[in-house]
């Protein structure tokens, strides 16, 4: 009872903050909390990374291993991306198979890998119709500080960008990087009584209407968008967070994930 | 069917449509009994049916909310709606769909005038062709009204694509498969977007002249939406009056 | 509780038109509501039907792929039967995996099919040991008004006589119909208070102490039979259900299912 | 073993019996300590052992009946019971017997004495060699007697079947896989039918007949289940009387 | 609730009589209940026994088929141990998948077997990499009287041991005896206010701090341990239990397990 | 990486240790802003990060013990912390070490404080190399500290094996792939065993010796584990001075 007191006292001070134009951390709308990449942290995965955003912290691995093509695409490689929302990061996670919420996430994650052709899929082709590369996206998520969402797009690309095809533990010829050939990135905003921010905190996103998240390529063009909640967006909101996702994805994408 | 070569030839399309141009659409309200609502759908291939139950009772209990109804929607396909037969049962893509849908329609609903209650929307594609999640809130837009649920306004949905470098209206399934974007789109009728998907390759031009043509094609189905309606209801008067 | 009570009151009210030899909807004992069938509904799928009963309401669907032989019966074909009693259906019906209600009648129409020897699995071996047709029947019923078992069983043979084996699409030659060679049709009597009714309403259904399901061919010859239900039944009873079910599938087959 | 030329040779079965004959039987009551009853039933190559539970408390709660016990009934082959190693847990064909085999022993069940509570009745089959459900039923009707649940009469089961144009009694597995029909029955002494399946093919005059073939089968097995019964029971006050 | 006051009374009694170094039935804290092995009890297995220790009851069947090895391990057959606490053996089992503490006995019945090296893996290869025997040790718990773990161990080693490979079944030859090299036998301790038993009743174990599991082998050696329960050990304690481990699993092996 | 001829040449492991000498350590405390109490762990090529919530409320309810907290523990591996990647969810593997995890720690916590109320422990393993057993309890003991659990005293973990005939303390990978026995040990500062599992090939005395050796193991690591809680607490006291 007194949690739900506290929560909705909470609510009540960011959005009197928001009316003035202010956020909890002291950020401006549009700004993100401070964002740390490491890769290469797992040795055992193909690749990976750990990205922070403030409070947040997920850990992504990709794992690649030879596996069968799917048989409509007989000689492009696999991309399968898993988030699991584990109750270690969060005391509102249970354990148990992905609810919605983390199907959500990991489809938009994948989406925008895949949807921005930042992996060459024919290029994961081994023998077509036979043997291709499998390459696993697996985000896992370790403390919930609001917007898992571009912490995991962050990761999973900058987890990309270090891995290797590990053709050698499996005779098949050399090891090679993974062929890229865009970087996108996802930028979410949130709508809070009409207002829009950007890189939401837990409680921010707790309290917001809905969310878009947006990821633009490297041509500033957009692969991905998907609105999350209930509250509808105007055709203004909507352009609004489009226009600045795609500038606030080109500062990250060069500040952090140059090859 | 293996790629065309061509997806568009001289303005218009390989089932002979314009670019900005709908396919044929056919609404059936009230379509079965035990339902408390239910509309039949068909959208080009699609064919689909929605069911509305509610409000009444939520099971298991600790899912009610003290203030409002619950909405819960489930999207669902059936094993031979598609080429390769479907597993039954919930996926991934289907939680994602159900979730967004459900997101799409529960801003026109008054849920606060049922609380500790639940409204479920089933939708069941029993054919699928490209666009099944937005005929699916279109019909199930319809069967709510049916059901009598008090509602702002219905929600119409459609899609907007890229093929061959051209922006074109409500997907088929082969533009969908070899077409270079995707866009579903829900909104009310005084534009209000309830639902925003997107994914392949648009430029911010692109998007917003995409967004301007899926708006028309809402408002077009809307059009045809409440002429489903006001035929059931009409037909319900007419019936009143001849007994 | 009113629900309830209103349930109680409509099952005294069939109960006393039972006494009276009347049904709720006018129909005599032996009497089917009124029966529609069209086939052909579903383009995606190799043969399908919509049944209607009276305000039951089922579509079937066959879907006809390659698949590897059982290994107890390799020069031979495969029947998988699934009925899902989905929540749009009925409001008694939950989401979830099919409970026994559901599994009883997904092979009850299953054995309807295989024992009358309908199809001819020899026929549908495409390389003995290897490869066959794999002949999945869904039934989606969309309306439970009661009887769902004999629109299930209608629906599956119907869907059958219009399926084609899809040779063309697996590269394995033309197409062709699906080797029937017989029509087998189930029907379905309850004993409420010591009568006997054929098909059925739902709320006759939900009285019934049983139900004896019995499907018989062309020959006018049992191939399958279910009795549902903890009402035990006579010999007499049971002889007498099996010699109008055989008579009310001749006219069934005659009127709807005619090749 | 394949097919083999003839099932039936000079009206005598492959394994020796006569079209009307009984596979051999052999009952033990009261085999095992924590369950309230129980059964150990060889019928041929069936071994099946049956425990009962109850009347206890219903988990979960919302499967309480009010006016009367809830009847529960698993029936459970073991991994090694067959030829080819079955995976542990229900598949489709194990929920399906549970339930019609349920249905066979309830109607002599007085559940209205005991409102709220559960009977559970758990069948496993340590062996299979056709008529695992028949064998499952004749050892849970002991079993419930053995838990002094009490019961209007015993239940009894057996199937018939046709092989080479003949009725038999009680199928064995060959003649279960080549034979031409099979009919598993269950009743109470007085004649009422309390099983009935069928699959296969039987003429109207063949389908009368054998379940008059399938009612002397039960009768006979009516008669040990009792002697089962009667001896523990005597063997007890025996004991008793030692004392 | 009076069930709770009689199993409460019943604990008191038990652990009242422990203090004078006396146990419900009369035993000795180190003298197992009597043992009964019989084998071949179930003819479609390949190997089969029943085993009862005082009132618990179970029947371990062995199934053997060709499959595919595990990648890592391609000339070596392989052995899948499963254990189910099936309702009818105890009124406080359930239906369901297996919990821990079924998983707990299945893991340690396989690793008395894997670990002591009973079964030669590499004379299960028939074909390497492509196809090995694969043994599967199926433990059916009919009566839980206390001390499953060790009927269960002693129902694995009893039915390998009777257990032939069936080559003709599978056109691999003629059928052999299963590479037996080994007979670990496990014994299970449990330690109640300070002092050891062995075999624990069904009561005994229910008060039980801790169980201690040690098999070992035909050498009087080591093969597998497990500490189950929430009590600490001290070492003097887990020496004494190792050393009449030792001991009382050489008697049972002579006695029971004579090949 | 397949068999080495030798894991142990002149005394000294492929790895440079000697027999009885632990891979390097690394601790962090209070690594998790959600958490309750949170540590980071390496164990030589293993890291693990484990979380405690708690004591909170037990959902679901039926769970709750009246007189005592309830301690719950899931030890899950990542699906990228392996060679070969592991699919997401629990496995029987994992269902186990969680189970005699949970053992290990619940003899030193005060649950008798907390009735009705759970105490949950997550360890997560995000790469994995030989002891991620005791590397999870030794994170898990030292997360129950960072939250403020009552404790009577931290325990802590190593293995002891056996390879090429030598007794060794803390397997690495390949000693765990090529040995002859591995023994993972739990202890509370005072020397009482809490978890002790074993499997391979030991003699009597090898296991005695073993034991003790695992014992002066989990004292340095316990000498580790309070260094870091006294780090973070005295850096906590100078932070609060330094305000």
């Amino acid at each position: 009872m007194s949690n739900e007191i506290i929560a909705e006292l909470r609510k009540d001070y960011i959005y009197n903050l928001m009316i003035k134009g202010e956020r909890e951390d002291g950020r401006t709308f549009n700004q993100y909390r401070e964002i740390t990449i490491d890769t290469n942290v797992i040795d055992k995965a193909e690749g990976s990374a750990r990205v922070k955003i403030g409070d947040t912290h997920v850990v992504v691995g990709v794992k690649i291993q030879p596996g069968t093509p799917f048989p409509d695409t007989p000689d492009q490689g696999v991309i399968i991306t898993n988030l699991e929302l584990i109750p270690l990061a969060s005391p509102v996670f249970e354990a148990g198979p992905p609810r919605e919420d983390a199907i959500e996430l990991a489809r938009v994650t994948d989406r925008g890998v895949r949807e921005s052709g930042a992996l060459d899929l024919s290029k994961l082709c081994i023998t077509p119709g036979e043997k291709v590369w499998m390459v696993f996206i697996d985000v896992h998520v370790l403390d919930d500080g609001g917007n898992i969402m571009d912490a995991s797009a962050l990761g999973a690309i900058a987890a990309l960008m270090t891995a290797k095809l590990p053709a050698s533990r499996f005779g098949l010829g050399d090891d090679s990087v993974v062929p890229l050939r865009d970087v996108p990135v996802s930028v979410t905003a949130v709508e809070i009584g009409g207002s829009i921010m950007l890189d939401p905190s837990m409680d921010e996103e707790s309290i917001a209407g809905t969310k878009l998240t947006v990821t633009s390529n490297q041509a500033g063009e957009l692969s991905a968008m998907q609105k999350s909640g209930v509250h509808p967006l105007t055709t203004e909101q909507i352009n609004y967070i489009v226009d600045i996702a795609i500038e606030k994805a080109k500062e990250i994408r060069e500040k952090f994930l140059v090859i | 069917m293996s790629k065309p070569e061509k997806l568009i030839a001289d303005g218009i399309r390989l089932d002979g449509r314009k670019p900005d141009e709908l396919r044929p659409i056919k609404i059936k309200v009230g379509v079965l009994n035990r339902a408390d609502g239910s509309c039949y759908f068909e959208f080009g291939g699609n064919k689909v049916i929605a069911a509305v139950y509610g409000p009444r009772e939520v099971h298991p209990r600790h899912m009610q909310k003290s203030t409002s109804a619950v909405v819960r929607y489930r999207y669902n396909m059936a094993s031979f709606s598609v080429e390769e037969r479907k597993r039954p049962g919930p996926d991934r893509r289907s939680i994602e769909v159900s979730k967004v849908s459900r997101e799409a329609l529960e801003p026109v609903i008054f849920q606060e005038y049922f609380p500790r209650s639940a409204i479920d929307i089933f939708v069941e594609i029993l054919q699928a062709d490209a666009g099944t999640r937005t005929a699916g809130i279109n019909a199930a837009s319809i069967a709510l009204a049916d059901a009598g649920i008090p509602m702002k306004s219905l929600v119409s949905a459609c899609a907007v694509g890229k093929v061959d470098d051209t922006l074109v209206l409500d997907l088929n399934k082969d533009e969908d498969n070899y077409g270079q974007a995707d866009m579903p789109i829900a909104m009310t009728p005084d534009g209000n977007i309830t639902l925003l998907q997107m994914d392949g390759h648009l430029s911010r031009d692109e998007f917003r002249e995409g967004l301007e043509m899926a708006k028309k094609g809402c408002t077009a189905i809307y059009e045809m939406q409440k002429s489903a309606l006001m035929e059931k209801y009409s037909s319900q008067i007419e019936g009143d009056n001849s007994e």
